[in-house]
């Protein structure tokens, strides 16, 4: 219990370093307005408009102002497009956690059962092949792997759409509805509307796949070298000069010794995906946290910045967290 | 099930438990193939305990696991292999996995690694039941929990949903036995089942098999090096060199009258308690000499080399545990010129000690006076200068040099470091020096410490240790690595040294028989507590504690008539 | 962890002659050539196939100039323009670019490119997360805890968006050569350096409880002489593996800041995932071409280094490490080690005891 | 290409009326607070549902009355509108001159950082002396500031909905219904979808919309807008296709391309204090500066560039004004290279010898990586490619992040370097003054009094056609000194279904919604 107060508390300075940095970096690579304006204003226009956002002052004060409107639950308003931050991170990191999500099932469909076939079939062709397939789902990137998806999919098959998280009328529909969860799927189901959940889901198919092929890559690798490792455990032994059957081995055995790096690394992982999301959503047009950030970033909307860096830390904090306890939960000597 | 249709020539009324034919085990490693197993052949009849002995490596385990067809992929076998009537070699996957567990049953070294981490312990038993016969769950259970209460688990309705973790490790190998016991196999192998745990719990397992044995009939084949546990179990004896069977005998002719060579190597590199007496008798006048000798380069008369005082040392405990201490209230003086045993089961603080000393580890509380200078507080630069003084001998030789330098350069080191050579070149001819102190060829200087053998290792260890020509050396266990053989070897060296020498010496290690040979004096440690402290004759012989008296009576006596009758002394007025 | 592994070896001592301890230094014992001669089947399979396509990507780079009709710049011909977008011809082996270069020019001198990045950004991120790294483990108290604590507030953080504000943050957006290359690789420094931070101090953690330190410090050796010679050296270890596999992540670090559009211009070299995002509109419309070559440039490379980190990752492991069989057609090995010691230390590098990975 | 969707996205052929219309743009960033936002997706919507005291019909860029009744200077600083009788917006509130009012002290008042309010610099002040009247008081005398009340700085504003020193946060402005242009909006999910409907309450200049809703979905990757267009996802695609996707629908079956004007322009600016020759530099010597500028001018081949550097979607622009405003003309074509638009580099080479210069001159020029589009790195390697092609000169080119390009650009660091401008309105002063004043925002050291008082002359000249005149001459003018070099002009695109209608994309540089139907 302590450990896991302890654990908790511990997300409290990686987010503030995390601000912290972002807030330095942030104010050396320039400011919204030279961004917004810059190509049509004197030097001098400029100055005064710093002046009057109030950028001119020294960089402490205005940090402590930050931090000061931080500890206040107060995110502030984006300044190149004038939204609240908290509104702007529930709508997009509802979407992020939504494609994560997605990726992370075709993931762990995928990685997970050809990692221990894989290992099954160690130094044989299959698990040469698996191998293969792995590094290059993780050696392709994916804004490639997604231009060759939408490409047979969208353009020559025509089955499923290219970009997007739903099509206009579902979106036009879900936004319509009373406090939406922002996840589509679950509003779609909630709306009751079966062509707005299979549009939802359509959508999700290819950025899913993209995002869910490099991560399997990933798990495939893992869950085939963890096998290994612990089918060469002696209890797997001890197991078998009990008359346990093979496949039990793997399956019982093995398997959830396995798991237990295996879901460490994912909670590692989280922080790839977040950023590897970044690529699919840009790809799909998925609008999510990562998208979001680049464009900010390229506005020098260091509120927003901030807010979505603290968000994302926060959210990768949390996962680990997380992690920590399913481990536990998973194996009995860990416990608190 | 199905009878062996083959009638070997050989073959009386009884069918073996266990019988090898010319078996030849060969493995495919990085360095060629290896050959582990030359053409051993062996029986064993039901209801007798077979052990196997041999130094390590001598292909002990391999034979063991060749019963189950449990080899590596990268391992080949010929030969036969007939356990409790069924050719192994030629069975198949499901014939195989059939036999495992209900002909033929596995004890594992470490009970801590032979457990599934992940399930419940009862969950692990009830498997192997349910891997061979239609059982429920329940029923399973309820057999599980009656295994467990045979071996002497306590509150086995509780203890059986516990996880392996839960457990000490006297009780994990108790539950890793009941595992292959609840399937009344007809062969248990016990791959040194006892070698991970401390002599008093090693008594009681020892004694279970025997049970085992008396109440269920089963043969057992016994894989162990220590002869103590051989006299104390065995009824006949296979002894292993390098692969081959080279004698295989009933325990008391083994030990009475060896007929191979190497058996008779083994059986004489093996300590026996209250042997060390007369040696020590010499040993302390020449120690006394060179004592003496010292006195004469030295102005005054030295003190005593370590002076503790209710000493106190704590492991500080991390994140949100308190401090953990692991040794309290311990006092203790190691003589000039003197050898401190200091023994004690596994976690009772023994190293602590000797880190303590040698200021590797700080101290919390009391008093530590090393070489006439306190340790408490001190502050790395004072220790340094202490440490000149100082030798440390580890007890795994391998880890203890550094594997990218040569032996030269390990050498070296110390007397670069104190400045008494300029560069490792320069120290050349002292590291010659102490290689023949150590009596290793000069030539060795040049190899790395993974192209010697464990024993020059471990002597090489002890040269660096004198390098600076130390007048405290601090021993952790530096033999309980090697092989009984190598072990006398080194041992005798260490005494050889210290009386060349003359240096103060605490030497820890778990083994008593050790202690009585090379110490002058003893401590006992349990639990961070000294327990009983004195001259080794008189706590060896008439010791005071109950813990140290209980310690001495589990260490089996390598001579199978006298543990006989030492285990009925125990066990009639006890049980 | 596994089944206990006797170190002692009595029966058999090497049989090499004194003296010849310094050549055992050569060659052979170099991290890559030890393990390609160690490796057997598949494995070899894959190291060599790994080393080959690297060997094939360095030698472009090197040779780019000659291999290439055109500059990586060249827009112009003789006398006309190239033409943008032209479909693969005598002239343009690999067609042209939708800016109008050469694709076959380009995907050439991309590999210059890509490795001048990882070289960079892989010496940037060994020095510093090695320093970090050795001084945090071995020393621990509070600098150890807040270089943690700041090693993971980096870790935690989303690579990529990381690599992008670093990159704007250093060379201010600028785009020249080096520029452009110091920018992508102190980006990806500083997205690796907490990983070789992590490795190297976990390592150090493990070496400084070692009997060898604890045998350097009872002899009284200074700190700094401990740290460089016995934790260093023998904490870098795992250092081949990382660098493969971060080198593998900092082709795609780079080719993803280039597709975003904060990379490396196409006027000051040639960068693959730049021309990669300009051409995410040709393939619609049926101009393959420009999007293949260095789409597959990337993930060749990608491909050649991860071989090569893979297998060098099982050959490490004892546990995933497959062994020569006698009667296969593999050659022999010199033998000159003495094979003995139980179950997996059978299997451990018989050079240096560091090189294997552990199980942890 | 072409057909219908099938997973909903068309709202193309249903619905009656026009039907329900979707259009796909890349444009980002949509705030509809008119003192918070100037970029081309928010005034997209800012112009369909708010109304303007002045706006152009479908088709021209004149302007004229839109909500007013009447509008005309009725003093040299002083400008007077009366608006039409019973104005509501469409939540019921009335419009009346105190709204007029509110929407220009307010813009003043916020003078918001993202916000146009920059473009009321000349306004001193807003009198209303009755419900219906509206006065303007100028500082100076203007005749832009027709244009400037149909600029993105003059959308009028509900005085009770929007607070007079804050922004609105977009979802209270859809909630509040403060719109009283041709369309209100119904649906608002930021940069990401954007529906509206006919606004019943509009009486304006547009008149009432000839379809029943508008969509706007927003898309981040050109490729997938194409795709979308192509699969009839969305039936009009209007800013921005690449060039390359434009060039390939041009021949898809079912697509239309409608092209119109660009205000755009892209520029080269040349820095005189510290390009070769330099006032700034070592050997300043302002004729082989200006020779050295000529040289370029002769040189560079804008058809060239813009065939294979934009696939036509931009053309060559020889003036500072560009074609399609009153009072545009090809001052450079005449003035450089071989006299028809082509280059001419022997000309250069005499005119660089004449001035004595040395050749090949070093020069390094700058461009921004993102800001006008990713083809910049194809002109500018075009760019480079020309000039040293003919061994005058020895170009290093080199791009940078737009916010430090932009930053940078003042501080005399790049001595020549690319930038980009789109009008505030459709007027040719919006392409002098702001560039060639002596007090400009290119900060490139440009500053001639004659061009100064040129400048003041044209923009107070109340009589149109002495205006152009003027414009013409002041064309010619500033060509000879070329602190500037434009390039290019871009010209605005969409992508239509063949069964749309009624895009009209004109020389206002507005999409007007109103016009648009579907067969
Ligand atoms: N998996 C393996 N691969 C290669 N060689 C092996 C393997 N397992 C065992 N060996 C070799 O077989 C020989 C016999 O090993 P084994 O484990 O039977 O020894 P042991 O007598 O049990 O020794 P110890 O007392 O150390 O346990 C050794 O030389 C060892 O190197
Ligand atoms: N670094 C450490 N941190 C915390 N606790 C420790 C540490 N080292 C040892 N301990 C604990 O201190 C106690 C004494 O350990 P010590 O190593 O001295 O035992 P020992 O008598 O040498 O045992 P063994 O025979 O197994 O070597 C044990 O309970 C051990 O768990
Ligand atoms: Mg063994
Ligand atoms: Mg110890």
């Amino acid at each position: 219990m302590r450990y896991i107060i302890v654990r908790f508390l511990l997300i409290i300075p990686t987010v503030f370093i995390l601000v912290t940095m972002v807030f330095v970096f942030m104010r050396i690579i320039g400011d919204p307005i030279t961004a917004a304006q810059g190509g049509r204003l004197s030097a001098a226009q400029l100055d005064q408009m710093r002046e009057a956002a109030g950028y001119n002052r020294p960089l402490v004060v205005q940090y402590f102002e930050y931090l000061g409107q931080i500890l206040r639950g107060d995110f502030g308003t984006t300044l190149s497009d004038n939204r609240p931050v908290t509104e702007v991170l529930v709508t997009y990191g509802s979407a992020t956690v939504e494609l994560v999500f997605y990726g992370l099932i075709v993931a762990f469909l995928i990685g997970i059962p050809l990692g221990m076939i894989a290992a099954a079939k160690r130094d044989r062709w299959p698990d040469a092949g698996l191998r293969l397939f792995a590094i290059l789902a993780y050696a392709t990137p994916v804004f490639f792997l997604g231009l060759l998806l939408k490409l047979v999919f969208s353009v020559w098959l025509g089955i499923l759409p290219t970009s997007g998280r739903a099509s206009s009328r579902t979106r036009i529909e879900l936004s319509r509805m009373e406090d939406p969860t922002g996840i589509y799927l679950i509003d779609a189901i909630r709306v009751g509307d079966l062509s707005d959940v299979a549009d939802v889901l359509q959508h999700a198919v290819l950025p899913a796949t993209a995002l869910g092929l490099l991560t399997a890559g990933v798990f495939l690798r893992l869950v085939r070298t963890n096998m290994i490792g612990t089918l060469a455990m002696d209890y797997i032994d001890t197991a078998r000069s009990r008359g346990v059957s093979e496949y039990r081995l793997v399956r019982k055995h093995a398997y959830r010794p396995a798991l237990i790096p295996i879901v460490t690394v994912i909670g590692m992982q989280t922080a790839m995906l977040l950023g590897g999301a970044v690529l699919t959503e840009t790809t799909f047009e998925w609008r999510g946290l990562g998208f979001q950030l680049t464009h900010y970033l390229s506005a020098r909307d260091f509120i927003a910045v901030q807010g979505i860096v603290a968000l994302l830390a926060v959210i990768v904090a949390v996962t680990n967290f997380l992690v920590d306890i399913i481990v536990a939960l998973i194996d009995p000597r860990v416990r608190y | 099930m199905t009878p062996q249709s083959s009638a070997h020539q050989t073959q009386s009324t009884e069918t073996n438990a266990v019988e090898l034919r010319q078996l030849n085990i060969r493995f495919d490693t990085d360095g060629g193939e290896v050959s582990a197993v030359n053409g051993i052949s062996l029986t064993v009849q039901p209801g007798e305990i077979t052990a196997i002995v041999g130094e390590s490596g001598s292909g002990k385990t391999v034979t063991a696991r060749s019963l189950l067809g449990l080899l590596p992929d990268n391992a080949r076998t010929d030969g036969a292999v007939v356990v409790d009537g069924h050719e192994v070699t030629a069975l198949s996957k499901a014939q195989l996995r059939a036999l495992r567990g209900r002909n033929a049953a596995m004890v594992f070294q470490e009970p801590s690694t032979a457990l599934n981490p992940v399930y419940p312990v009862g969950w692990q038993i009830a498997e192997g039941l349910r891997a061979h016969r239609r059982i429920s769950r329940k029923e399973a259970r309820a057999e599980a929990v009656e295994i467990l209460r045979q071996v002497g688990i306590p509150e086995p309705e509780k203890r059986v949903g516990h996880y392996p973790h839960q457990f000490s490790g006297g009780q994990k190998q108790r539950v890793v036995i009941a595992m292959a016991l609840v399937l009344r196999p007809s062969v248990i192998i016990a791959d040194e089942p006892t070698t991970a745990l401390d002599v008093t719990v090693q008594a009681e397992i020892l004694d279970l098999l025997r049970r085992c044995r008396d109440k269920l009939g089963a043969a057992i084949v016994l894989i162990t090096h220590n002869m103590g546990v051989v006299a104390d179990l065995a009824d006949t004896v296979a002894v292993m060199y390098r692969g081959d069977l080279v004698e295989q005998a009933p325990v008391e002719k083994i030990f009475a009258e060896p007929e191979h060579d190497y058996t008779r190597r083994l059986l004489g590199a093996v300590l026996r308690l209250g042997e060390g007496k007369e040696r020590r008798r010499s040993t302390t006048q020449i120690a006394e000499a060179g004592a003496e000798g010292h006195g004469d380069d030295q102005a005054t008369e030295p003190g005593p080399a370590v002076e503790a005082e209710d000493l106190r040392i704590t492991y500080p405990g991390g994140l949100g545990r308190p401090d953990f201490t692991a040794v309290q209230g311990v006092s203790l003086t190691v003589p000039a010129g003197r050898v401190l045993g200091l023994v004690g089961e596994s976690g009772s603080g023994k190293s602590t000690i000797g880190r303590a000393v040698a200021g590797l580890t700080p101290v919390a509380g009391g008093a530590l006076r090393v070489l006439g200078r306190s340790v408490v507080g001190a502050k790395e630069r004072q220790l340094k200068k202490l440490r000149r003084d100082l030798g440390f001998v580890f007890q795994d030789p391998a880890s203890s040099f550094n594997p990218l330098l040569t032996i030269g350069q390990c050498l070296a080191e110390p007397l670069v470091v104190s400045g008494e050579a300029g560069s490792a070149n320069a120290a050349r001819p002292r590291v010659a020096e102490l290689l023949d102190a150590v009596q290793l060829p000069a030539a060795f200087a040049d190899r790395f410490p993974h192209e010697l053998s464990g024993g020059q290792r471990q002597r090489a260890s002890l040269a660096r240790a004198l390098a600076l020509r130390p007048k405290l050396v601090i021993a952790d266990e530096p033999t309980s690595a090697l092989d009984v053989s190598v072990q006398a070897a080194v041992l005798e060296l260490f005494q050889s040294l210290q009386r060349e020498f003359g240096f103060a010496a605490i030497f820890i290690t778990h083994d008593l028989a050790v202690v009585d040979l090379v110490s002058d004096q003893v401590a006992v440690l349990r639990s961070g507590q000294l327990v009983e402290h004195g001259p080794v004759d008189d706590v060896l012989s008439a010791p005071q504690d109950p813990y140290t008296q209980r310690l001495l009576a589990s260490v089996p006596v390598p001579d199978p008539a006298e543990q006989r009758s030492r285990r009925e002394a125990l066990s009639s007025p006890g049980n | 962890m596994s089944t206990t592994t006797p170190s002692e070896k009595p029966s058999h001592t090497p049989s090499e002659v004194p003296g010849t301890a310094s050549a055992r230094y050569s060659w052979r014992r170099l991290p890559v050539i030890r393990q390609l001669r160690q490796s057997v089947g598949v494995q070899r399979g894959m190291l060599i196939t790994g080393l080959v396509i690297v060997g094939l990507m360095v030698a472009a780079a090197l040779l780019a100039p000659l291999i290439t009709p055109y500059g990586p710049s060249q827009l112009r011909g003789e006398t006309d323009l190239f033409g943008a977008r032209q479909a693969p011809s005598a002239e343009h082996w690999l067609g042209t670019t939708a800016g109008g270069y050469d694709v076959f020019t380009r995907t050439i001198y991309g590999t210059q490119t890509a490795l001048l990045v990882i070289v960079v950004a892989v010496a940037f991120s060994l020095f510093i997360g090695v320093a970090l790294g050795l001084l945090s483990g071995y020393y621990g108290g509070w600098i150890d805890r807040v270089l943690v604590v700041i090693a993971d507030a980096i870790y935690a953080f989303p690579t990529l968006l990381l690599a992008i504000v670093t990159a704007i943050v250093i060379s201010g957006g600028s785009s020249s050569l080096w520029g452009g290359i110091l920018a992508t690789s102190v980006a990806i420094t500083v997205v690796f350096v907490p990983q070789y931070f992590r490795v190297i101090r976990a390592e150090t953690l493990r070496i400084k409880t070692e009997a060898y330190v604890e045998a350097a410090r009872v002899i009284g050796t200074p700190t700094v002489r401990i740290m460089a010679r016995h934790v260093l050296r023998n904490a870098t270890r795992s250092l081949p593996l990382l660098v493969t596999l971060n080198a593998a992540e900092a082709i795609l670090t780079l080719a993803a800041l280039g597709f975003l559009g904060f990379g490396i211009e196409p006027s000051a070299a040639a960068e693959w995932g730049y021309d990669l995002n300009r051409s995410v509109s040709d393939v619609s419309t049926g101009i393959w071409w420009t999007s293949l070559f260095p789409g597959a440039a990337i993930v060749l490379m990608v491909l050649g280094v991860t071989l090569v980190g893979e297998s060098l990752q099982d050959l490490a492991d004892p546990r995933l490490r497959t062994r020569r069989r006698t009667d296969s057609e593999a050659p022999q090995a010199t033998a000159s080690a003495p094979a003995s010691g139980g179950g997996a230390a059978a299997g451990a590098p018989k050079g240096t005891g560091p090189s294997e990975i552990g199980p942890n | 290409g072409g057909g219908n969707g099938d997973d909903g996205g068309n709202g193309g052929a249903e619905g009656g009326g026009g039907g329900d219309i979707l259009i796909g743009t890349t444009d980002v960033k949509v705030a509809i607070d008119p003192a918070g936002s100037y970029d081309n997706a928010s005034f997209l919507i800012m112009n369909q549902v708010y109304p303007f005291l002045l706006n152009s019909r479908p088709g021209e860029s004149e302007v004229e009355p839109d909500i007013a009744e009447t509008a005309e200077f009725t003093g040299e600083t002083e400008f007077t509108v009366t608006l039409k009788e019973g104005l509501t917006f469409a939540n019921g509130n009335e419009l009346t001159s105190s709204d007029v009012k509110f929407s220009f002290d307010r813009q003043t008042e916020i003078m918001h950082e993202n916000g146009p309010a920059y473009l009321l610099g000349n306004l001193e002040s807003v009198e209303t002396p009755d419900e219906q009247t509206v006065v303007f008081h100028l500082a100076e005398p203007d005749q832009t500031f027709p244009q400037v009340l149909s600029s993105p700085v003059a959308p009028i504003v509900d005085e009770e909905v929007f607070p007079a020193d804050e922004l609105l946060p977009d979802d209270d402005i859809v909630a509040e219904q403060a719109f009283a242009g041709p369309y209100v909006i119904d649906d608002y999910s930021f940069n990401d979808i954007v529906t509206l409907s006919p606004n019943e309450a509009y009486d304006g200049l547009l008149g009432a919309p000839e379809n029943d809703s508008i969509t706007i979905e927003y898309f981040s990757e050109s490729s997938n807008l194409r795709m979308a267009v192509e699969q009839g996802d969305v039936d009009i695609a209007y800013r921005t296709l690449l060039a390359t996707d434009i060039d390939d629908l041009r021949d898809a079956e079912g697509l239309n391309i409608v092209e119109g004007p660009g205000g755009e322009i892209r520029y080269l600016v040349f820095n005189l204090a510290i390009m070769p020759y330099g006032s700034e530099t070592e050997e300043a010597d302002p004729e082989a500066a200006l020779a050295i500028r000529q040289a370029v001018a002769d040189i560079l081949d804008r058809e060239e560039i813009s065939e294979q550097a934009f696939l036509d979607t931009y053309t060559p622009l020889y003036s500072f004004v560009p074609e399609g405003l009153p009072g545009a003309n090809q001052a450079l074509m005449e003035l450089y290279g071989d006299g028809n638009g082509g280059p001419d580099p022997d000309r250069a080479a005499d005119r660089l010898e004449e001035a004595g210069v040395e050749t090949p001159v070093e020069l390094h020029i700058e461009y921004g990586t993102d800001r006008y589009g990713e083809a910049s790195a194809d002109e500018y390697a075009m760019i480079r490619d020309q000039l040293n092609d003919t061994g005058l000169f020895d170009v290093t080119i080199q791009s940078t992040e737009w916010t430090q390009f932009t930053e940078e650009r003042t501080q005399d660091i790049y001595p020549v370097h690319q930038l980009g401008w789109f009008p505030d309105y459709p007027d040719a002063d919006n392409y002098l003054s702001p560039f060639f004043h002596s007090e400009n925002f290119l900060a490139n050291h440009f500053s001639d009094e004659e061009v100064d008082e040129a400048l003041i002359e044209q923009v107070t000249e109340e009589d149109p056609e002495e205006r152009e005149a003027k414009i013409e001459e002041l064309q010619y003018m500033v060509g000879e000194h070329l602190p500037t070099l434009p390039m290019q002009q871009g010209s605005q695109i969409a992508v239509t279904a063949d069964y749309i209608d009624g895009v009209v994309l004109d020389a206002s540089f507005k999409l007007r919604f109103g016009s648009i139907t579907a067969e």
